[in-house]
């Protein structure tokens, strides 16, 4: 396997992205799958950043969600609250496209604390938009590398809300991309894995995973990387946040 | 009538120990002019607000300008976290009041309309159970929908691309929050790029950022968001944006940079002699390059 | 992704009898193609929403497509009132829900926000009094604040500079309340001057005034906004805003206005050519040499 | 006197609008009036329209509010929502400048209906902005013909609130200018005249209005019209609405 763990999460983060679609892409890992999806499978993808940023077509891949490549190649820049009001809170948006510390069995999110909130062992950056893509997308989606501290059985601070307890929110987390494998969310709302990386086995994911894990009746392999979509990854990460 | 104080005797005018203070920009427009010059006028007890607190404010926090943080992403975007923010935050030195993006630009639309709250339906977090955030009962339907109180800086504080001489202010690009911001609050004082006579920026209505009469003083400050960017004009310094990670985990570091880039300077044009001017004429090549 | 269906085709498709309407546009961009289309094609029952009915409601008013107005000036500006919105009002022939503008785009503000209500603090009058206009109780400090209701169109009808193959639409100039019509209604159907290729107006980011996925049909209709006006392209036909005043008092001059531009016409090339060309030449001129 | 009734409404009008102030202008004779302030003492006067046109400087009357000369001399457009919400709401706008149909001593506005709203004997334009503008303006200044159906002891509708009984309202009516005379509102927020045009008696004034009038103590004469407002009226209403 030639590919590194994130390199294999925006990959398959990637092709869970369908052609046309409207995606609000957050900062880091999220954001290098969104912009491989853009370069193969779904030219017609419609990026937006939580800087406004409408249909973007970036030539490199940007640092940040303001940067000038982002705004010179997009459809138009939106007050940041037009986008929330108008675009994420009515439903206009498809998919969330997020990354965050810590998941939980719910899919809830964390990204704003290690530890507890007031006396924090790690403060982190915090929601920025992050809570309310997740509660207005029509479905999210989750990148994150699976490191056990990062799956605990409860999240340390529930920064977006994934579904409640007892039910499945339908427009919820509808799938998490690890570095080991493929989960989705039964009709519980309950995280599930579905599919394996070449090479993973179940007991592994089982290891690294804080509770006890659902296991979707048929496990899927998940293909490996193609050429095209290694060769589309290295050119974004040759080419990130450098000036031209 | 707006003023034309330079940037120092604005800020020693119309900036207060204890003010609630909004620097606004989003990536883009950031103040970092007014910001350092903040700092060397040893400003005390700010509440600091920006929805991305970014670069400017870990600068200003290291510098013990602030009390009090209000804000609803700490990080620098693509790079990690905020050095200085999560030290003090860690250590309980500073008071935060965090929301989430949507909450907080909220809370700047009801303060620039003038309403005491502003309604939205972001789902239950545990910020907002921390808070609370109450509900409101809508007449038209059985709904409750939840809302953000207003927020109304003393001060806003932001950068743009030119003014003319009515304090007319025009911006273009990426302008996140920068509107509302503005609208506000209960001053607002403005550095520039450039001033332009009003026969030239008139014709320009579409980047009209505020007209002259909500516009309390205008500065002009070249280069005055760097290492942030102005569209068209010079482009984001993300070579500092990935130093700063490292550079700002050590508080000496910190100090010392401060000590050579704020304190130890005169104004801006002393800050920007500091400066490689080769990475200078590089980021304004590549603005202007792009277009 | 938007469809481009001719323009009585997508009247066809996409209006319907009973409908709520919002043909945008305040006093620049009126969809007059759009209402006369809608007139040929007998469409009944309809509830028309505009801030400002104009002239195009009262043709509309006139061919009796509508059941209801709900608006907030019905006047002719600067020239009088709405002689045939005045007539069917005192014979009681029509039903009528009227607001302030403040309140009326405060609804679609509602409406394109996903919210069930709109705060704002406009006094008390007698329209408020009649409606009620009922109040909710601010969270923060003791106040309470009065509310309206969202109003959500089935159909808003615009008419646009140009738009590209993508369906996003572009406009300039004075936009009143157009955009917000548009987002808060459930389908919006545009006519634009053009259509040109994405590749010419994609930088001109700052006139977007709709992205295509928010558009659900467009079609090609120069000339769509006569006798209102496209900025930059053609001026207000200022001389049949003021003939109407005297037209329209007469019902039988009404009946034949319409049968000679609109139920006599095929579309809207064959009611350009019923114009006197010397004078449509004199609107683009007068645009142009504006700039 | 060289000059019609509305021309005088027009000038005396203009004469109470002081440089530098942001007059929210309605159509008619305020339009009128606004201009000519504009090109005479007030050259720094901030010409604002309920369309969203922002510190306009027409070089002829438009007929419209959204005409494009207003449009093209103008310092920017706002979204009409965004001129209400975030400029007349807020109490940046120093003046309203209306007019309107019926007025009674309260200052209360009618140019919605005569008659009774739901079987009206004439049915007018309705509010616009007008009654939002009376609601937020710092002060408002009305001009109107001085016609006894105009002045009744109660208007046959509120459309823009004057000041409620027993009481002044800070930012309520400020002024009234009619062919007759000039009116302020005391104290009580009860009309009052104070001032005389030219050749006009205390008597006539009386008889056109519908309720005893208030008169102030010292009652003076408004100054005429001097050559520089004629001309200014003159060469507005010469290219008023005109095609250039």
């Amino acid at each position: 396997m030639p590919v590194d763990a994130q390199g294999r999460l925006a990959i398959v983060g990637a092709r869970l992205l369908r052609d046309g679609e409207r995606v609000l892409v957050g900062v880091g890992t999220p954001n290098l799958a969104a912009n491989i999806a853009k370069r193969l499978h779904a030219p017609r993808l419609v990026l937006i950043y939580e800087s406004g940023v409408i249909d973007a077509y970036p030539p490199r891949l940007p640092l940040s969600i303001g940067d000038p490549d982002l705004v010179r190649t997009s459809l138009c820049v939106l007050p940041i609250h037009d986008l929330f009001s108008q675009y994420l809170q009515t439903g206009w948006i498809d998919v969330g496209f997020l990354g965050g510390a810590q998941i939980d069995r719910r899919g809830n999110l964390n990204s704003t604390v290690i530890g507890s909130y007031a006396h924090p062992k790690a403060r982190l950056a915090g929601s920025g938009g992050a809570a309310d893509i997740a509660s207005f997308a029509r479905r999210t989606i989750v990148l994150m590398p699976h490191d056990p501290r990062r799956f605990p059985a409860a999240v340390d601070f529930v920064t977006s809300p994934g579904h409640p307890e007892g039910r499945r929110r339908p427009n919820g987390p509808a799938a998490v991309v690890t570095d080991l494998g493929l989960f989705d969310y039964d009709e519980d709302g309950e995280m599930r894995l579905t599919a394996l990386h070449e090479g993973v086995d179940l007991a592994e994911v089982q290891g690294r995973t804080g509770w006890p894990m659902r296991v979707a009746p048929h496990l899927e392999e998940i293909p490996p990387p193609t050429p095209q979509e290694l060769e589309a990854l290295a050119e974004l990460r040759r080419t990130e946040g450098a000036t031209p | 009538m707006t003023r034309f104080l330079p940037l120092e005797d604005a800020v020693r005018e119309y900036v207060h120990d204890g003010d609630v203070l909004y620097l606004a920009g989003f990536t883009h427009l950031i103040p970092f002019a007014f910001g350092h010059e903040i700092i060397r006028q040893g400003l005390q007890h700010l509440t600091l607000c920006r929805a991305t607190p970014d670069l400017l404010y870990d600068q200003m926090l290291a510098a013990g300008v602030a009390d009090r943080v209000v804000f609803s992403y700490a990080g620098n975007p693509g790079v990690g976290n905020l050095p200085v923010f999560r030290r003090v935050v860690e250590a309980g030195e500073i008071g935060i009041e965090e929301y989430t993006h949507f909450e907080l630009v909220a809370r700047l639309a009801a303060g620039a309309a003038g309403l005491p709250f502003w309604p939205l339906r972001s789902l239950e977090n545990d910020l907002s159970l921390r808070r609370p955030r109450p509900k409101v009962r809508s007449p038209f339907g059985d709904e409750e929908v939840p809302v953000v109180p207003a927020l109304n800086p003393d001060v806003t504080l932001l950068h743009a691309h030119a003014a003319d001489e009515d304090g007319n202010i025009y911006a273009r690009g990426l302008l996140g929050e920068v509107r509302e911001a503005a609208l506000a609050a209960r001053l607002v004082i403005a550095s520039v790029e450039e001033v332009l006579p009003a026969s030239e920026l008139r014709k320009d209505r579409d980047h009209l950022l505020l007209p002259g009469f909500r516009v309390t003083n205008v500065s002009l400050a070249p280069w005055g968001a760097h290492p942030s960017y102005v569209h068209g004009l010079y482009d984001r310094d993300t070579t500092f944006y990935t130093e700063w990670d490292a550079l700002a985990r050590d508080p000496a570091s910190v100090a010392a940079w401060l000590e050579q880039f704020v304190y130890g300077v005169k104004d801006r044009d002393d800050y920007l002699r500091q400066l490689p001017q080769d990475r200078l004429a590089a980021l304004k090549e590549a603005a202007r390059r792009a277009g």
